[in-house]
């Protein structure tokens, strides 16, 4: 349906339909141009169907990515790029802000490093505040535990290791780096609450941290709490309320009930049965977990495997009422999977993705059945974050 | 570049016009670099950019007239206003034909194709203004040389990257739009 | 062959191993890590079978990268990572140095851009100078002519476009910025001698530029040398001695002879019969033309299509003696090329890449015998560069 | 992730493998990070590094011992000192084994794992020191989670990057080499 080329000459009637512009257009569909440059904006609060796709570029790590997708129409919403070993961004409770730790070099994979937590607006992502941090984030295979808010917002708090281990507290009210608290043979982070979070220790211990205004912090180191040897668990936990739920290799779920003080593992349960075990059934990927408040219900990426496999992806997902710890569902996924989540309503979509392949798959949770696919969602999604 | 193997409509053969950047500039881009990059048409709006706030929301959905008005799948290759893009369609990564998508700036340069609308029977001259600021969308890749010639014409290259010239608008080139800019008599 | 983990308990052995290495290696594989970090040097002057590789990286552009090959052993010897919608390196005649144009941003993908020249030492591939230059230099296709260094190899000069036209003259002996020369209307650069170079403008004229020791600037505009209706030329323009081969989309070629005042086209020819032209057969490709002084020889990627397949990608080689004109060698490729280069010696390789697959094919250009293909080089590599 | 693609030997269940940074570091490792990532161990020497330029060129030729004492191919997964590497084999990449491609810095902080020698039978402790400094070789992907835990046993886990701390090799991962410290008695 081309057209040929306007040639020079051409270039006089265009200038004329320009200057006629306002007369010649009125039967005509309306200029754009005359309405100067228009970008797209976004809806705040985000509608809770929508899924952020974080993607760590793995060929081209100084690259990071994020990807909005909506997972009602399948409609890809918008790009934030993000910088060197990306992790994910969290989005603020009151929908206005999405915070991403960043990394950047002077000289893209050299020269000096800059940490930084970039402030997105979430109805325009664009960069509305930038908070410089210590240059010393965690570069690893992404984890939901890299970086999180507590439960007031108050703090975001991002794990750091250079190989010392930390955790960078940054304020989101003055919006200032606060303070570096060290994490001695301790990982990751995990809120607890209004003003406090923990972080996992080596020895199966936990490090209890509870931050005042002035993000001062109290902390309390627990007795071993998880079995590191023999069967450990995982760092790909999810959280309904006070409940924390961690999963071992072998696929065993460890309820643990932390608070700023104390933390108490309550009686274990198995995703699988003794016979599934012997088949070789365990939960694997990067995101693995995904929870849902309503049931309450738990999803897990399964396949059969030998240890060795723990974060290889599956192609089934079975589903747990958290209540009863009874299996109530299972489902075969569209393709394989290393990462699923779940939208947080009361009709949840289920999203999965694969590392190496760049669609995303949305199914309705209550059924497992396919909704949707969007193709081309970057180039190694890593962990999915919802509103 | 897993995206490209979708995009291929001819694989090989269209494997290199994918590559390129940049669609043809009719006669009227040559004028705008003639002019010292100061643009003088409507296209030039994409200059005095309002804050992105003050786009509305609903921008974000494809075509504001009617469908029968502006027949055809924005997000398509195939699209009336497309006869002279290349690149990755706004309409596939969060913005529409017209609109820029999130957090992206507009390239006030640009370079104007002619195309036929289907539906009206008229023709428009169609501006394919940048959209920049953020790394490439990477889908809904859309291009076709036809016209196409060196790098020693600019406005007729298709192998530049327009996302240059302003601060707002700097390098990274992440989709392009399709604007009408009045129907060419 | 793996071994069971060391458990902590190992500790001590592993320590006592260590401890007793001098003794205890006498009949063991020598200790690495005696001799300290190692890093691979590189022979300097390069093998003039060595090749590099310059990817922009498409779909990642903040990440450019060059890789370098051994054609006559397929080995990978080393990488560059090059920043933002990169170009191509360039080597000294001495072989010391790599220059490399480079741009980043402060921010990966936004912030303030800085634009350098990069030089790296040749034997070491490590960070030898920085040169500062106006962050003004093109970003388009990667072209030879996006940057080249005078005969003498005293100026390297760099095309602009933002989207005023210009060129950046850098001086390699003072390693710094000397000036800008404004080319309103002409695109590229070409060198025509060791102080000399032109671009070619909009209107089929170039602009000769003759630089002085200070880089002072002396402008010589051209007739219309060029036909820029009907057939153009392509920027792809190959050289030997004084003069340069440029083709036109139809693959009729041009020879330049261009000096520092002057220039002229020599009789042209065609690299198609009328039959040919008439079947479609035309050169294609981001990397069309390669030379060989020896004989001299031009080689040209060709494949069958319409105007606007100018410049996809072709199977086929077609190889042509300068003296005669005339076309004296044919082969078809082992895969789909949209660059080729030739080695300069008097045994000359032939490489051909693709953008959009990665193995780089390596042939011999007396006869078009594939010798060897290097898998998984880069990303989407461009155009490629020989000593 | 073309790369990907061929490194792939069991496809479907070797990719999430693939996407894991570092491998296994044995006790000792923990042991480095006690101290505060400062090295006490003949790895350690990784810190100090001569300049480059010392390193001869003959370097980058994989093995110095004989094939027969150092049998197999260096840039193959299955090479004996790779029994526990995680990332691209920088014998792929422009070094070997045991010494870094041209332009990177050795990472001096290691994990360590013990590998069996089929041609003397005696178990090796090797260190498998990153290259550091470019953006990610992306040639030869070798990875094994035998033995691989979380993040909360930096020691025992290979999903960290290694390359860090220290200024000289810097955050960007670029290829894992496979020396010998010496024999494990």
């Amino acid at each position: 349906m081309r057209f040929r080329l306007m040639k020079p000459v051409h270039l006089v009637s265009a200038l004329m339909a320009c200057a006629l512009l306002g007369g010649s257009a009125r039967a005509d569909l309306p200029s754009d141009s005359e309405r100067g440059a228009q970008v797209a904006t976004l809806a705040v609060p985000a509608s809770k169907h929508w899924v952020w796709v974080n993607d760590f570029v793995f060929p081209h790590m100084a690259d990071g990515m994020a990807y909005l997708i909506d997972g009602d129409t399948g409609r890809y919403l918008g790009t934030l790029s993000t910088g060197y070993s990306f992790a994910h961004v969290l989005l603020s409770r009151d929908s206005k802000l999405i915070y991403s730790p960043e990394t950047y070099f002077s000289r893209g994979t050299r020269g000096t490093r800059t940490d930084v937590v970039t402030l997105y607006d979430a109805g325009t992502l664009k960069v509305a505040g930038e908070i410089a941090i210590p240059p010393k984030r965690s570069s690893n295979l992404p984890m939901m535990a890299n970086a999180v808010l507590t439960d007031d917002d108050r703090f975001l708090l991002i794990y750091n290791f250079n190989p010392a281990q930390s955790v960078t507290v940054v304020d989101t009210k003055l919006r200032k780096f606060v303070r570096e608290i060290e994490t001695p043979g301790c990982a990751l982070v995990y809120p607890t609450g209004p003003r406090s979070f923990f972080s996992v220790c080596g020895d199966g211990s936990l490090s209890l941290v509870a931050l005042d205004d002035a993000g001062g912090a109290h902390q309390t180191r627990t007795q071993p709490l998880f079995n590191v040897a023999g069967d450990p668990v995982t760092e790909k936990a999810v959280r309904i309320g006070d409940i924390w739920y961690f999963v071992s290799f072998a696929g065993r779920i460890y309820p643990l009930e932390a608070g700023p003080r104390q933390a108490a593992v309550k009686p274990t349960w198995w995703l699988t049965s003794d016979a599934e075990r012997k088949a070789g059934w365990r939960p694997g990927g990067i995101q693995q977990l995904a929870v849902n408040s309503q049931g309450p219900r738990l999803y897990a990426i399964m396949h059969r495997g030998g240890v060795e496999t723990h974060k290889d992806p599956g192609k089934d997902v079975w589903v747990f009422d958290l209540s009863t710890r009874q299996r109530v569902q299972q489902f075969a996924l569209k393709s394989m999977a290393t990462s699923i989540q779940l939208s947080s309503d009361a009709h949840p979509l289920l999203y999965s993705i694969f590392i190496d392949a760049t669609d995303l798959n949305i199914y309705d949770a209550a059924t497992g059945k396919l909704l949707r696919s969007v193709e081309h969602v970057g180039t190694t999604p890593t962990i999915m974050v919802t509103p | 570049m897993k995206w490209l193997d979708a995009l291929s409509e001819n694989s090989a053969r269209a494997l290199a016009r994918r590559t390129s950047r940049r669609s043809v500039l009719a006669g009227l881009g040559t004028f705008l670099l003639g002019a010292a990059a100061v643009p003088l048409l409507p296209v030039a709006r994409g200059a005095d950019s309002k804050p992105a706030g003050d786009a509305s929301g609903a921008a974000a959905a494809p075509g504001t007239a009617s469908p029968k008005a502006d027949p055809g799948d924005p997000s398509s290759c195939d699209y009336w206003r497309h006869c002279a893009v290349d690149g990755f369609l706004c309409g596939c990564c969060g913005g529409s034909q017209s609109v820029c998508p999130p957090g992206t700036d507009m390239s006030p340069v640009t370079w104007i194709g002619t195309c036929h609308n289907p539906s009206d029977g008229k023709d428009y001259v169609i501006s394919y203004n940048d959209c920049c600021g953020k790394s490439a969308c990477g889908r809904c890749f859309c291009n076709r040389n036809e016209g196409d010639t060196a790098l020693f014409q600019p406005g007729q290259s298709n192998d530049y990257n327009w996302c240059s010239g302003n601060s707002k608008a700097n390098i990274p080139y992440h989709c392009s739009t399709a604007r009408i800019v009045g129907t060419a008599k």
